[in-house]
């Protein structure tokens, strides 16, 4: 059974790749983190196309390889981890940012499964009050790739954050309907250069940008910026981005603000260690949030000053204890 | 009217950006087929320069003291690489009398194949990102000057004059030189050209060599200024250089005029959506608005198309293998 | 046999299968490029190879799933060949199929609980040829009124056809819960079949398939044995001798590009209402079935049967790769760069006969020699 | 007499032909040699290797008694031989000056090109040999006329001393052969040496000093032409007699099969390649059109057999207006037409002869039934037509229309259209670049034609095919008929001169 130490696992990445600077990147972080600590194997596969039979076949070509682990992020293997569950029962599934569903749309998470969901608005929202307090005044963007309830929730979270700093910590930053956007695909680098250039020029100061492919252009064009002496600072997302924001390594200045994590590595570290502990927790839904550090933004920051950190921990503190609550939803906010 | 005008001075900038690559690969078509040789493979040569960029940028930025410095060997391996690619392509339209389109698929295939192949073998993922690329800076004096400066020199980057100097150089080349008359030449009559004691092979290996440096260019130009990061692909703007090349007419002022019509019309479906003139387009009707913004270039390729197609002006010889033999 | 002059004045020894030699030469020497690349990372090749091949054709699944990629490979690559046959160069399959793709999920989900299955499908696979035969008639009548190039054409309405796949399925058949893609379609109209899955557990076979040999069949007899296939081929062959011989140019320059149209069209309803039952939009490039489609009918030589075979061949590496990447970790892009240089050495196929020629005088002349000693002793 | 050129036994073989088998051939300075041999007798091939564009297998050349190795034209170049091909190598949107210069591009500064000066040198020598050549024009504004003394310019320009005129009067008016011989006359004069190949006798009467004759490869012999009768030449050219003259029987025309009315059609450039332009063709007749290549024949057989439309006037077959008539209707009501290009118009070369043969029938019984070929009957017609017109092939109908010779490729045409059972033939060019007994015997059969009854249109850019075969000549110049003879009543000037735009009647 799974509970040996002696197992092997698999990773199926969804459109992105293992360096997306997004969840395909987080979750493998996790994977190669557990598997070189236990000294297992590991593989992953990135499908030939992007339809549940091509999700489906890697799943079960790593099935077949002896991956009996597998790990796949993103709401895209709801239906095809649906199927795997039933079809390979002796094999266990991390599904990350959704639950396994039906064809009728009914989430069903078998005994050999565990989803996982992120309170991807805390995440928002923290990112939003450490931005906002570190820039004190400005306006702010938004750059998110397609609209999936994953990267929504970051966007509506980073609003109610810059909000709840203007109405409390005395920051005046302005977003503007206009700059917040979702660009429509996660692979448009030319796009979210061109897009990201424009919002800076028409006075943004600092984007949020959860959009994979799209906030690579986005980077690259803050970083040249930058380079330049101009000002223009990008919020990563999902994992600390702030290494791909570096624009001059010898004093390692980076254009990277701070990002908003989700904690994909540890949760498909935690998943792994736990398997390997008999602690499987299958069929349960799990969710990481700020009570359980499982969104927030990175431990250190080098762009952002002590009273910045400080201003952000004492929030965080307010959300885990309840004080403060972040909506996931819509509500009257842009986009 | 204050809208427009600021409107484009806002996106002209990117525009010229966005279309430089555009503008060095379909001038590399341009030579190509110029001498003969029609090269649908403009793509691969794309994704390939940007492919060898990133990695040579990646290799030496921790090395040179200068950052500026690996960027810039990273241009010039990529030009020298995509030359050196090229020789596939010569090889089978010239020497082996290949079909020209078919050969030109198969390096598009290799190229997306093989880059990425050798690009997941390093990183692991199949994408290399480069710490920085080019710095983009105004230009002293000349930014300056009212609308002018603001549409032309500000924001602009070092390799956008270079591929400008490249185009007026080579449009020299093509038109004044002994080369130029000799290459097309070969594109027009490879018999009267062997004729007249011209080594019609040895012209379009050099042709061909020529469309895959500068179209190799193209694809780290892109890498260096807007991209930053090598995934396997161009966005398929090799072919939409191809297409840039029919349009302008197979001449060098013909395709600066089509390409920046390309990259004008694709800046503006890009930053459309942050622009409210746009989004509220899109509202309205979701399905046509950007559909009609992004397939723009396109469908007025086929418009133009229409209109020259009855009297095309295509060297005349393009796509025909030489064969000496023949008469 | 006797040897045979061909038009460029070389003598053939082999008449009929010399195309099909070339096409194993080809295959062959791509196999050995991959063997390089393969060593180049440092990996054995006879593994990679073991484990590509057993990636498919293991067991039933993997078979099944080999005949499922290689479904709307074969259509493709049949409308790219039909095309070539008639003297035209579709490199728009990708457009066409997308075109076919978004009609079939658009008929499927807007009927799915109106019609019964048999006339479902019968509405959605019909709809799909309508579709890819009306898209690729664009670049037929440009071709024929205007005299646009249908290379450039069909280049420029492949992407086209993408950014109105992902508009149309945005905007009229998305998934509520997700941007990414259309709904997705219900059993009933679905190309899938409860037995044939059965037959093959675990794949996504589909009736595509079957469809896509009988369009197989259809297209080798409208070639070889009918008055339009002659019409056509004529064209094709030789456009001012057709003019000359009253035979309508124009109009065979339309059905043909409009045939392989609805042939590629038909490869999106297997595609996206058979392998898949929805349609995605979020990637940035157009569907690989297109470029494939041309390796597939210069693999084949450009007949049906070598169609069906170099699309099984391909659709084979196609589903084998995910397998010999999850066993050995070669990265998968392997068998696209073997497809890749496949299809150069096929271009570059008077390269080996050339090689070919050569062996074949030595050995003559190694022959002549050693009669020549004989005679002497 | 010095030899300027002579090449030694030399052999040339490709693939299944030996185009030059052993031959010898000496230019003298200031002489002009002719070339005579039949298509294919390795004329061509010849003065290729003496110009460095092909490399013989065996044999020597020597170059003012140097031996010299002539790998390129380049070579050849620097040798001082120039030649002037068959087809023309010009590059049609080059001007006349960059033609000329191509590959000897004078220079500033090392690279730009320097036209004003090679402009100014060759009008100079336009000059100096009155070829009256304006080296700013544009190749494809010029005629072909002009065209050649564009490849003249060029081996002068390069200092050319033996120049090689490959069939340079075949696309030429006889105004223009005229001026040529003038030319050519000039050039000798300045000390300049010729090798002259041409199939017309007469020409070589006119011009040469010695002819050498090829036949198959091989050389026939060498003879000096001041004392050699035209009839001779013939002979050794083809190894026996040849007549000149057709067997036929004075025509009985019959009914009117063909009526044209004042018909206007434009060319493809776009003007009008036949203006106002009435004719009638009667069954048992052979109407002959004559003029000057581009004089608006294409546009008259292309307007007759429907693959051009008219803007006005009418075309009547037997009577019933054809002129909205498409292609195949008109092949169905019974016009059949060989035509000018055999490759581009005549036959699917990549088609087997079998199926070349229903061309235009495949779409009808026997040949095939709802939609379906039937290749029993196919091949049964082709068989057919094979065994009537003498057409071999390598694998009878199977093979490739493309693996014929040209003579057979045209025996084949002619047969096919002759099966059609045609009430008009239009037969345009129909014995182009065939040797001797081919030419016989389609004449044969198109007299047979007209003797069955049958109504023949024949153009021909051959004046002496039109005299030969038509009982009635037509001559057509700038798109307008201007003549309408009796073939037994003119002669060769009168046509000739009919050509150049001149009515019978008017002076020059
Ligand atoms: N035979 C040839 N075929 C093709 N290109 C050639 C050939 N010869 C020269 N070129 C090209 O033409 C350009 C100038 O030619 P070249 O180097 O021969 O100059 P040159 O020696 O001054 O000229 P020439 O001696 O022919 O008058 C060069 O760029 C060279 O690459
Ligand atoms: N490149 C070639 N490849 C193969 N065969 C050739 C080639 N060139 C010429 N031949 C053949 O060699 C023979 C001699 O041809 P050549 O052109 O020298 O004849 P020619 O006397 O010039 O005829 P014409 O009067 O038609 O010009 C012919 O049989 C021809 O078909
Ligand atoms: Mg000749
Ligand atoms: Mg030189």
């Amino acid at each position: 059974s799974g509970t040996s130490a002696n197992f092997k696992v698999g990773m199926v990445t969804d459109s992105g790749t293992i360096d997306d600077k997004s969840f395909n990147q987080g979750t493998w972080e996790g994977v190669v983190q557990a598997a070189t600590e236990l000294k297992i194997d590991k593989n992953y596969l990135k499908p030939a196309g992007t339809t549940e039979a091509d999700y489906l076949a890697s799943i079960g070509n790593l099935y077949d390889a002896g991956f009996k682990f597998i790990v796949c992020p993103g709401y895209k293997f709801s239906s095809a981890i649906y199927k795997a569950q039933t079809q390979y029962k002796d094999a266990k599934f991390v599904l990350i940012d959704a639950q396994p569903t039906d064809a009728d749309g009914n989430a069903v998470v078998a005994t050999n499964t565990v989803a996982i969901f992120f309170a991807e608005h805390q995440s928002g929202f923290l990112a939003g009050v450490a931005s906002a307090v570190e820039l004190k005044t400005g306006e702010f963007g938004f750059i998110g790739g397609m609209e999936i309830p994953a990267v929504q929730r970051y966007n509506w979270g980073f609003q109610q954050g810059v909000a709840y700093a203007n109405a409390n910590l005395g920051t005046t930053i302005t977003i503007k309907a206009e700059n917040v956007i979702y660009q429509g695909t996660f692979s448009d680098v030319a796009g979210g250069q061109q897009l990201a250039a424009t919002m800076f020029d028409k006075g943004v100061t600092a984007i949020f940008c959860a959009a994979g492919g799209v906030g690579v252009g986005a980077i690259n064009e803050a970083k040249t910026r930058a380079t330049q002496g101009k000002t223009a600072w990008i919020i990563g997302v999902d994992v600390d981005q702030f290494a791909d924001g570096i624009y001059d390594t010898t004093n390692n200045k980076s254009i990277v603000l701070t990002s908003a994590l989700k904690g994909i590595k540890t949760a498909a570290y935690d998943m792994i260690i736990d398997q390997k502990d008999g602690k499987f927790p299958g069929g349960q839904t799990l969710t990481f949030d700020a009570s359980n550090d499982g969104v927030g933004i990175p431990a250190t920051n080098p762009n952002l000053s002590a009273a910045t950190t400080t201003a952000v921990a004492g929030v965080l503190a307010k959300l885990k204890a309840g004080t403060i609550t972040v909506a996931s939803t819509q509500g009257d906010l842009i986009k | 009217m204050q809208g427009v005008w600021d409107l484009i001075r806002l996106i002209f900038p990117y525009a010229i950006v966005f279309t430089i690559p555009l503008l060095i690969t379909s001038l590399g078509g341009l030579f190509s087929e110029r001498s003969g040789v029609v090269n649908i493979g403009l793509d691969g040569f794309m994704v390939f320069g940007s492919f060898v960029s990133a990695y040579t940028i990646k290799l030496l930025m921790p090395v040179l003291p200068n950052g500026d410095l690996a960027v810039w060997i990273g241009l010039l391996a990529a030009t020298v690489a995509g030359a050196v690619f090229s020789l596939l392509h010569s090889f089978a339209c010239v020497t082996l009398n290949a079909n020209q389109v078919i050969s030109g698929t198969a390096i598009n295939m290799i190229a997306y194949a093989v880059t990425v192949y050798i690009a997941r073998t390093i990183t692991g993922s199949g994408n290399i990102t480069i710490v920085h690329g080019i710095a983009r800076t105004d230009i002293p004096v000349l930014s300056q000057i009212p609308v002018l400066g603001d549409l032309f020199f500000k924001s602009t980057y070092a390799t956008t004059w270079v591929v400008l100097l490249i185009l007026v150089v080579f449009a020299f080349i093509l038109y004044r030189t002994a080369f130029g008359l000799r290459l097309r030449a070969c594109g027009e009559h490879p018999h009267a050209a062997d004729a007249a004691g011209i080594n019609v092979y040895r012209t379009r290996y050099i042709a061909v060599a020529i469309s895959g440096a500068f179209s190799a260019l193209g694809g780290a130009a892109i890498l260096v200024t807007y991209s930053g990061e090598f995934n396997g692909n161009v966005a398929g703007l090799g072919f939409l250089a191809l297409a840039a090349l029919i349009f302008g007419k197979w001449k060098p002022l013909g395709i600066l005029g089509a390409t920046f019509f390309f990259g004008f019309a694709a800046t503006i479906a890009n930053v459309s959506q942050v622009i409210p003139f746009f989004t509220n387009l899109v509202d309205k009707s979701p399905f046509w608005a950007p559909l009609t913004l992004k397939a723009f270039p396109y469908v007025v390729t086929l418009i133009a198309l229409v209109f020259f197609s009855k009297t095309t002006q295509a060297p005349r010889a393009s796509g025909l293998p030489y064969d000496k033999g023949q008469r | 046999m006797t040897p045979k002059v061909d038009p460029a004045g070389r003598t053939r020894r082999w008449t009929i299968p010399k195309k099909y030699v070339n096409s194993l030469f080809a295959v062959l020497l791509g196999l050995i490029a991959g063997a390089f690349f393969m060593l180049a990372i440092g990996r054995n090749p006879f593994v990679g190879y073991f484990y590509l091949f057993k990636g498919g054709v293991m067991n039933l699944k993997y078979i099944g799933q080999t005949l499922a990629t290689s479904t709307p490979l074969i259509l493709t690559g049949l409308s790219v060949a039909f095309a070539f046959r008639t003297g035209l160069f579709n490199i728009g399959a990708a457009g066409q199929m997308l075109m076919g793709g978004l009609t079939a999920i658009g008929l499927a989900l807007t009927f799915e609980h109106m019609l019964p299955r048999g006339i479902l499908l019968a509405v959605i696979v019909l709809g799909s040829i309508v579709a890819g035969g009306l898209w690729a008639l664009i670049a037929g009548v440009l071709k024929a009124r205007f005299n646009v190039n249908e290379v450039v054409a069909t280049i420029m309405l492949n992407w086209i056809a993408f950014w109105t796949v992902k508009y149309g399925v945005y905007a009229f058949f998305r998934d509520p819960q997700q941007e990414t893609q259309s709904k997705a379609i219900d059993a009933v109209a679905s190309l899938k079949a409860p037995w044939l899955t059965s037959l093959f557990p675990g794949s996504y076979i589909n009736l595509g398939l079957f469809l896509s040999l009988i369009a197989l069949v259809i297209i080798a007899l409208v070639l070889d044995k009918t008055t339009l296939g002659y019409e056509l081929k004529a064209v094709g062959f030789n456009r001012s001798a057709a003019e000359y011989a009253g035979i309508k140019v124009n109009r065979g320059v339309i059905l043909s590009m409009t045939i392989a149209g609805m042939l590629a069209g038909l490869a999106g309803a297997t595609y996206w209402t058979g392998y898949s039952s929805n349609m995605q939009i979020d990637t940035s490039s157009l569907p690989s079935q297109g470029l494939d489609g041309i390796a597939v009918a210069l693999l084949g030589t450009n007949s049906p049967v070598g169609v069906l075979f170099a699309a099984v061949f391909f659709g084979m590496l196609q589903s084998g790769k995910g397998f010999m990447t999850a066993v050995t970790g070669i990265p998968p892009e392997i068998a696209d760069t073997i497809i890749a240089t496949v299809i150069y050495f096929a271009a570059a196929a008077v390269l080996i006969e050339r090689v070919l020629d050569a062996w074949r005088k030595r050995r003559a002349s190694k022959a002549l020699a050693a009669t020549k000693k004989g005679g002497e002793e | 007499m010095e030899n300027i050129v002579e090449m030694r036994n030399i052999r040339k073989e490709f693939p299944g032909i030996v185009a030059n088998d052993n031959v010898s051939i000496e230019l003298r300075k200031g002489e002009v040699h002719a070339l005579l041999g039949e298509n294919g007798a390795g004329k061509s091939t010849l003065m290729s290797i003496l110009f460095g564009l092909y490399q013989p297998e065996q044999g020597e050349i020597f170059i003012r008694g140097k031996k010299v190795r002539i790998t390129d034209p380049n070579v050849a170049n620097e040798l001082g031989i120039g030649m002037v091909h068959q087809h023309f190598k010009l590059v049609h949107n080059f001007t006349v000056t960059q033609n000329i210069i191509l590959g000897r591009e004078s220079k500033r500064f090392g690279f730009v090109v320097d036209e004003k000066s090679a402009s100014r040198r060759i009008r100079a020598l336009s000059e100096r040999y009155a070829l009256n050549v304006n080296p700013d024009a544009k190749i494809e504004d010029i005629s072909v006329g002009m065209q050649q003394r564009v490849e003249i310019l060029k081996m002068l320009y390069r200092d050319a001393e033996a120049l090689i005129f490959d069939e340079p009067t075949s696309v030429l008016t006889p105004q223009e052969i005229h001026e040529l011989m003038k030319i050519m006359r000039n050039l000798i004069d300045e000390g300049k040496s010729i090798i002259l190949i041409t199939h017309k006798l007469r020409e070589i009467k006119e011009i040469a000093d010695r002819c050498t004759v090829l036949r198959r490869g091989r050389v026939i012999g060498t003879v000096d032409v001041a004392s050699t009768t035209e009839a001779r030449m013939a002979e050794m050219m083809v190894g026996r007699e040849v007549s000149f003259k057709v067997d036929k029987k004075p025509a009985v025309p019959g009914d009117v099969v063909l009526k044209i009315e004042g018909l206007n059609v434009l060319s493809a450039r776009k003007v009008l390649g036949l203006t106002d332009f009435s004719l009638e063709v009667r069954a048992g007749e052979i109407v002959g059109v004559a003029g000057v290549d581009g004089n608006g024949q294409s546009e008259l057989v292309e307007a007759v057999t429907g693959m051009r439309s008219v803007e006005s006037g009418t075309i009547r077959l037997r009577g019933r207006d054809i002129t909205k008539q498409g292609v195949r209707e008109r092949i169905r009501e019974g016009i059949a037409h060989i035509p000018e290009d055999r490759h581009k118009h005549g036959l699917v070369l990549d088609y087997t002869v079998q199926e070349n043969m229903i061309l235009e029938t495949y779409d009808q019984k026997p040949f095939s039934n709802h939609g379906l070929l039937d290749f029993p009957e196919i091949r049964k017609y082709a068989e057919c037509i094979v065994e009537a017109f003498d057409v071999r092939a390598g694998e009878g109908v199977d093979s490739l229309a493309r693996s014929l010779s040209g003579g057979n490729q045209q025996k084949a045409i002619v047969g096919r259209e002759i099966e059609l059972d045609p009430d008009l033939l239009v037969a345009v060019q129909p014995t182009r670049g065939l040797d001797v007994g081919a030419i016989e015997y389609i004449h044969k059969r198109l007299v047979e034609q007209r003797d069955s009854g049958k109504a023949v249109l024949l153009v021909s850019l051959e004046l002496d095919e039109i005299l030969n075969l038509s009982d009635r000549i037509v001559v057509v110049s700038h798109g307008a008929l201007i003549g309408d003879v009796q073939a037994d009543e003119t002669d060769e000037n009168e046509v000739g001169l009919m050509m150049t735009g001149i009515r019978k009647g008017e002076s020059a």
